[in-house]
């Protein structure tokens, strides 16, 4: 279990994100591709934190490796706050084109 | 005591028209606006007398800084001198007449309180043009008297005349203006300074005699014709004239005030204000315009049949013997006239304004009748009768009038009075002594220099005083004697009200010469140095310093005579002896011939006229070109287009279409010029060219963006796509190379 | 701390107009009221007491920005700025109550544009940092794009576009200059030391040194026409104007008073600041008087003058005659600046502010005849000043004004600019004297087409000038009319920074 | 490396992340790849109790099961209603996609072998105290605490516009 199994797990995660995110034709499951991407990026975040950062002492000579803990905190934060603006603007285009297909909504086409 | 004296006399009125516009951005009216502002000039006219005790003390009572710009500076003030108190009193005098006539004449219309405030604007601005110390504050009030000219002329502007007349007026005297601000800006790049005379001995007059030498005499005469440019435009001589005569579309007392007694005669004082300046060449040039403007505006009078615009011409005409005065080096002669003129003038044009007041109230009660709502000035078209494209109101016709000087005898004895002072007929009115003043100044100039310029312009000022006797006294036949020619109107006519026939008295108190005498007979009143004018032979001796020397009864009003030809000569008195007794001989030379000249020409008047010996029809068939060149206004569009052609050739053909004379449209012509042609190329110009090349870019660059807009497809992923393949390609090239 | 609060009040304030709910307009009018009043206590008070015995910039702030650059946040007036800066901020409030009742969609949007728009202007005015300078000189040109092109007239896409790209590409040869003057800032005897510099007062030190890359004539003279250029497109100045006339007609009444009133101003301040002070080696090449481009400046000037004059005369759209008579004023800015002497630069700047105050008046009363009668067409009047006498009266204050009579301020800073500019251009002067007549002529005229005469039927019942319309014009006329008797007032300000500036340019 | 139970669960926390993580990109039914997710979720969070992450392993579970899939799920429920529950996929853009997605996975994959100091960094086996109370202190008392408010704002602010943005528009 060093850092590299975690590595490859989440890039793992990350491309399946991508893949999801490039080829579904359905905006929820795109959301849901992105989801990924957060969550392999969180992963991330928190194995680096365990394995590289440089460890802080207090007093009792307990050891902390947290800070990207805290960062992916924020993290989980930010997609919740994606999320639920990305749905609204999903339920707003719903209610626009009548259709939630991503190659549908093509407005800003020049 | 000086400063606040001058400071009353011009915040008075100054303060009557600021409550009228403070008032007047509320929407309302100061209900009694007339008795307010005249109260203000009035109190102006006191002031005004009792500066005369101080004309000796400092001439420069007051002077401030006004701009300063660290190197350069320029100061404002008072300039208090014998001529100003003149002007001073003539100004708040006759405008204080006119006040009063207009609360009579003005009476009922819709505007009467603008009016008033507009003539209070009005008397502010010619007074501060008369006690500035500087150029730029009688530029100042020059263009201020121009503002206030221009209102009052298009006052009752729902006329298309009266809203054109003010508009060439304002534009053709700003042509003049030009000219005198380019004069002022040589002098201040000369001598970094436009005070005149600042008591520090940095005036101009002081600068002025500094200077020397060929060039820069060149340059002083021709900065002293620039500066004679704007009071050609103002005091319409030739050949910036035109706007005189129309601008009689303005209310009578308007044109009493501002185109007869004051504003007009700015012109006049600005010349004498500048007379140090002037050099021997600008002396001639002013002098010729003055005389050719005497004789060319004299001549057309007599053919004109509007009452109004016989008294326009005949303005035009004495402010013309005034310049040929002052150029011709008599100095206190045409001031002397300006004073006397500002009284019978103003007195003609409120006495007619009297007279077209009678058939005016007829007319607008008239028209009462049928049209309750029209404004008392409008005129019914059918009876306008044609005067060379202008239009004369039937109420200022003289070929209406005649016999009125039963019905009207106190508006008709004052203007006989002002008639006869005009005419020049001897010894008990004032008409006649400044007349005979100049004309014995130009005359013993030409027999002192033994200038062939002097006797022509000596022998024009004659033949205008002739002509003037002439057409002056056609008026007043054809006005107030014979039988009635339009039965209608004579019936209607009355008398005017008192508060209009009170200031016809006092005005015609002011036509005979003891008035006049108290300003004149000062020691002080003598004309300044002129560093730059020198005689061929003699040592410079003023013409005026003669001729209070003659013999009939001079005394009275003369400039005290021996005394100021010895100042003024120096130690050189052989020579002022010299002068002395050809100026002397020269002065009774003049008087007796234009004692002769005018009762010539007033009996001739009587003969056309009155007894009708000869018919003036008959003579005008006679001598039908004669007739036509003055009916033309002595055809001044063909030496006009003589003059221009060679620069629009192929515009004559367009002023063809115009049967009107270049002169009379010269402000209109240029506009036209301007605007058909040059305007029409420089929009052609801009709108092709300049705003053609930018259109150019932008549509290229819009062409472009058609092409590349095709990318961009709208479909999210594929941009996502581009940029992941993109990022991949990225690395991959970076990692390989 | 008091001039940033000035410059960054109106910024605030956009942001609380945007925070208010878009239904409550009068509450949105009156909050932009209020911080746009608050600027213009904050400039009277700086005016007041503005007094300037060192020639120093007062009020100075400076704080590092961008630290890689060695930019900073470095503001500070001196006696020009402080006149222009009570110009803008006298404006804002009147434009505010001028856009009172016809703005009829977006009202938020538009005042908090507008907000944007004065926060930029005052910071330009203040910047003594070259960047900073630069960086508010086109903060301008945003809002004022949208203000145009959404709220403007049936071309506004037109206008505004035009007004973008002209304004673009006159920035680009300023921010090319502006580099170059920044590379060349460590330069001295072709040795680079020291750091790099974009601060003002420092630069014009520079540019004064011996020996230093920035007092080189050459490099002098290519900088000033990048910056020129980039000014000249604001002015506007010949052949760069067309942009003008477009973005006038277009625009609404109050950003038209904006655009003629501080907008074009900038063009000349630029001038005056960052082209005479910073290079006037560069300057002398083009006002020499030698040949012509010896004369070039001066030329520019007159055909301003004489151009505008003449197109002004051809219009019969009255806000289009207002912008080409603009043109024709900027003329004799240009011209006083050409003079580089004291009466010249004086009057021209005093002629920045009079025309700053008259040509907004002049666009408030275009305004205030459109929102009656729909049109502008000065042919399709005739006879108001029968029914609208006070409107009349104010027009012909501006009127009169603006054709330079004197008593109102339009003649002092005209004939200040012609004094000095005679002393230096004979010729050209002369010439340029053409415009005044033209201008008493193109005004006149419409006078005439457009109060006087019988009235037109059509308009029998036009509603006479409301008091708020009143309330903005009254500031502008009071300020037309003292300045014309006391110029003083103003040319106190500055006078004393415009003598050392022509001790700078007597030296070269 | 020991094969221990520890290991073995770690594998299969490993595994049932990645294979649920690829039925939810490949599964067509929308509620499914929903559900699917869910159970990558889970195993994202146990993976944070191998990393000693007991606090974010519970907020991972918190907000993820219990708020966005909740989201998820509500969105698909209004916009796809019965009709648009299966999802299309265009055969080009699956290859494509794929491609593209396994090259970035490549890359990863290379950066991961390839870096020196990522090697051997293998779990000491250390034991940290539970992190629960020392997030608290540093969110709410130290150095993050102002990160924690500007990111609370942001959390309301969203919430406000997605509220704004998604309720029916009010014509004038």
């Amino acid at each position: 279990m060093s850092l590299q199994h975690y590595l490859v797990i989440s890039s793992i995660l990350f491309s399946l994100g991508i893949f999801a995110v490039l080829t579904r034709k359905n905006a929820i499951s795109i959301l849901m591709g992105i989801e990924l991407i957060l969550n392999s990026c969180n992963l991330n975040f928190v194995a680096f934190s365990r394995f590289v950062t440089p460890a802080e002492t207090i007093v009792g000579s307990e050891v902390f490796r947290f800070d990207g803990q805290i960062i992916a905190i924020f993290g989980i934060v930010l997609a919740a706050a994606e999320a639920a603006v990305f749905l609204a603007i999903i339920l707003a285009i719903y209610r626009e084109f009548g259709s939630i297909r991503p190659d549908e909504v093509d407005t800003l086409k020049g | 005591m000086v400063v606040p004296l001058i400071s009353i006399i011009l915040l008075a009125p100054l303060a009557a028209f600021t409550l009228f516009a403070v008032l007047g951005l509320a929407k309302r009216n100061f209900p009694r606006q007339d008795y307010l502002s005249t109260f203000a000039m009035l109190v102006a006219l006191g002031c005004s007398l009792l500066l005369i005790q101080e004309v000796t003390s400092d001439p420069t009572p007051l002077t401030v800084e006004w701009l300063s710009l660290g190197s350069v500076n320029f100061s404002m003030g008072f300039y208090l001198d014998s001529v100003t108190v003149i002007m001073l009193i003539v100004v708040t005098l006759v405008s204080s007449l006119v006040h009063i006539f207009s609360i009579g004449y003005m009476h009922g219309d819709p505007r009467y309180p603008r009016f008033f405030a507009f003539l209070s604007l009005f008397s502010f601005s010619m007074l501060f043009l008369v006690v500035s110390d500087n150029l730029l504050g009688i530029y100042i009030g020059w263009e201020l008297v121009g503002l206030c000219s221009y209102l009052l002329i298009g006052f009752w502007f729902e006329k298309d005349t009266a809203a054109n007349a003010c508009k060439k007026a304002f534009l053709t005297t700003r042509v003049g203006d030009v000219g005198m601000f380019i004069g002022m800006m040589m002098l201040f790049a000369k001598f970094g300074t436009l005070s005149l005379h600042d008591g520090t001995e940095s005036g101009i007059f002081t600068l002025v005699e500094g200077l020397s030498g060929t060039g820069d005499m060149v340059w002083l005469s021709v900065a002293g014709i620039l500066i004679f440019c704007g009071a050609v435009g103002k005091s319409a001589q030739v050949p910036l004239h035109t706007w005189l005569p129309d601008a009689m579309e303005g209310p009578t007392p308007v044109s009493a005030l501002i185109h007869a007694a004051t504003m007009v005669a700015a012109g006049v004082y600005l010349v004498a204000r500048m007379f140090p300046i002037l050099t021997p060449t600008s002396s001639l040039v002013i002098a010729y315009v003055g005389g050719i403007t005497a004789l060319v505006a004299a001549t057309i009078a007599i053919v004109r049949f509007d009452i109004k615009r016989v008294l326009a011409y005949s303005t035009i005409s004495q402010l013309g013997y005034m310049m040929l005065a002052i150029g011709a080096g008599s100095y206190v002669a045409g001031l002397f006239h300006l004073t006397t003129h500002a009284f019978f003038k103003a007195l003609l044009f409120l006495g007619s304004g009297s007279v077209i007041h009678a058939f005016h109230a007829m007319h607008a009660h008239h028209d009462d009748a049928e049209h309750p709502e029209d404004t008392a000035h409008e005129h019914d078209d059918n009876s306008l009768v044609h005067e060379h494209g202008a239009e004369i109101p039937p109420d200022q016709d003289m070929r209406n009038m005649g016999g009125l000087r039963h019905k009207m005898p106190l508006t008709f004895i004052t203007m006989l009075i002002a008639t006869l002072s005009i005419s020049g007929v001897p010894f008990v009115f004032s008409g006649f002594w400044s007349k005979d003043k100049i004309l014995g100044g130009v005359l013993g100039r030409a027999m002192e220099w033994s200038s062939v310029h002097h006797y022509i312009l000596f022998g024009m000022a004659l033949l205008a005083a002739g002509i003037t006797a002439f057409y002056m006294f056609r008026l007043i036949f054809m006005t107030f004697f014979g039988e009635p020619r339009n039965q209608e109107m004579h019936d209607m006519a009355h008398e005017s009200p008192w508060v209009m026939v009170v200031p016809l008295i006092v005005l015609a108190a002011l036509s005979f010469p003891v008035v006049n005498t108290i300003w004149f007979n000062k020691d002080n009143f003598k004309p300044p140095k002129q560093p730059h004018i020198h005689a061929p032979q003699h040592a410079y001796v003023s013409p005026d310093s003669k001729i209070g020397d003659a013999n009939f009864g001079f005394s009275l009003f003369g400039v005290s005579t021996a005394q100021a030809a010895e100042e003024d000569a120096g130690p050189d008195t052989a020579h002022a002896d010299d002068a002395h007794h050809i100026h002397h001989l020269a002065h009774n030379i003049a008087m007796v011939l234009s004692i002769c000249v005018a009762g010539l020409g007033i009996l001739l008047s009587w003969l056309f006229y009155h007894r009708r010996r000869f018919s003036a029809e008959g003579v005008a068939t006679t001598f039908r070109p004669v007739y036509n060149l003055f009916w033309n206004k002595y055809y001044f569009d063909e030496f006009y287009d003589g003059v221009l052609v060679a620069l629009t050739v192929w515009k004559s053909r367009l002023f063809a279409k115009f049967d009107l004379s270049f002169i009379d449209g010269i402000v209109n012509g240029v506009g036209k010029v301007t605007r058909d042609v040059l305007s029409a190329f420089i929009g052609f110009f801009d709108n092709r060219v300049v705003d053609g090349f930018v259109n150019r870019v932008a549509e290229v660059t819009w062409a472009a963006g058609g092409r590349i807009r095709k990318i961009q497809t709208g479909a999210i992923q594929t941009y996502l796509f581009v940029v992941l393949g993109g990022i991949v390609l990225i690395i991959l090239i970076f990692r390989l190379f | 701390m008091l001039l940033s609060l000035m410059i960054f009040v109106p910024l605030l304030g956009m942001i609380v107009v945007l925070l208010l709910p878009r239904e409550s307009e009068e509450l949105i009018k009156r909050a932009t009221l209020a911080f746009t009043l608050v600027p213009l206590l904050l400039g009277i008070y700086l005016f007041i007491s503005y007094n300037n015995p060192n020639l120093e910039h007062l009020w100075k702030a400076n704080a590092p920005w961008i630290d890689a650059f060695n930019i900073n946040y470095h503001i500070g007036i001196d006696g020009l700025s402080v006149t222009l800066l009570l110009l803008t901020a006298l404006l804002g409030p009147i434009c505010v109550l001028a856009s009172w009742r016809n703005i009829e969609k977006g009202l938020k949007a538009y005042m908090g544009l507008f907000l944007l728009l004065e926060t930029g202007m005052l910071g330009f005015f203040a910047a003594l940092d070259l960047f900073l300078f630069f960086v508010f000189f086109e903060l301008t040109l945003l809002p004022m794009y949208f203000l145009i092109g959404v709220w403007g007239g049936p071309r506004r896409e037109y206008a505004a576009i035009k007004f973008f790209l002209y304004t673009l590409f006159g920035s680009v040869l300023m921010l090319v200059a502006m580099i170059a003057v920044y590379l060349n800032s460590n330069v001295i005897n072709g040795v680079a030391e020291g750091v790099r510099t974009f601060d003002i007062p420092t630069l014009i030190t520079l540019a004064g040194t011996t020996g230093h890359a920035l007092a080189d004539s050459t490099f002098q003279m290519w900088v000033f026409l990048g910056f020129f250029i980039g000014f000249a497109v604001k002015v506007p100045i010949f052949p760069f104007h067309t942009w003008l006339p477009d973005a006038h007609v277009e625009a609404p009444t109050a950003i038209s008073v904006i655009l003629a009133g501080v907008l074009l101003k900038m063009g000349t301040y630029g001038i005056v600041r960052i082209n005479m002070a910073m290079f006037p080696e560069g300057l002398a090449i083009f006002t020499n008087g030698v040949g012509i481009v010896g004369n070039s400046l001066a030329l520019l000037g007159f055909i301003n003058i004489v151009y505008g004059s003449f197109c002004a005369l051809a219009q019969t759209d009255f806000k289009k005659l207002v912008a080409y008579s603009s043109i024709g004023h900027m003329g004799f800015v240009i011209l006083g600046l050409a003079a580089g002497n004291s009466a010249g630069i004086n009057g021209a700047i005093l002629q920045m502010f009079n025309h700053g105050v008259i040509s907004a008046m002049l666009f408030l009363l275009v305004g205030v005849l459109y929102d009656r009668a729909h049109h502008r067409e000065i042919n399709g009047f005739g006879g108001l000043a029968t029914k609208m006498p006070v409107y009349t009266g104010i027009t012909t204050l501006a009127f009169m004004a603006s054709l330079g009579l004197p008593g109102l301020s339009g003649f002092v800073g005209e004939a200040l600019s012609l004094l000095g500019a005679f002393q230096e251009f004979e010729l050209i002067t002369i010439l340029s004297t053409i415009g005044i007549v033209v201008g008493a002529a193109y005004f006149l005229w419409t006078l005439q087409r457009v109060f006087l005469g019988q009235l037109n039927p059509k308009y029998e019942d036009l509603p006479e000038i409301n008091r708020r319309e009143i309330l903005t014009l009254v500031p502008l006329g009071i300020l037309t009319i003292v300045l014309g008797i006391w110029p003083n007032f103003a040319l106190d300000m500055f006078s004393e920074s415009v003598t050392n500036l022509v001790n700078v340019l007597d030296a070269i | 490396m020991e094969f221990t139970l520890k290991t073995f669960i770690f594998y299969g926390f490993a595994l049932i992340t990645i294979a649920s993580a690829l039925a939810v990109v490949t599964v067509r039914n929308i509620v499914h790849a929903a559900f699917a997710l869910m159970v990558t979720l889970f195993g994202v969070a146990g993976l944070y109790v191998f990393l000693q992450a007991d606090f974010l392993a519970a907020t991972q579970v918190i907000v993820y099961v219990g708020g966005i899939l909740v989201l998820i799920l509500f969105g698909v429920m209004m916009t796809s209603g019965r009709l648009e529950m299966r999802i299309h996929i265009e055969r080009g853009q699956l290859l494509l996609g794929g491609g593209i997605s396994l090259a970035l996975l490549m890359l990863l994959l290379t950066v991961i072998a390839n870096t020196p100091i990522w090697k051997n960094l293998t779990d000491d086996g250390t034991q940290l105290a539970p992190t629960t109370e020392r997030i608290g202190q540093l969110i709410l008392n130290e150095k993050f605490l102002l990160p924690f408010e500007v990111v609370s704002v942001l959390l309301l602010v969203a919430l406000i516009g997605a509220a704004l943005i998604s309720r029916k528009e009010v014509r004038d």
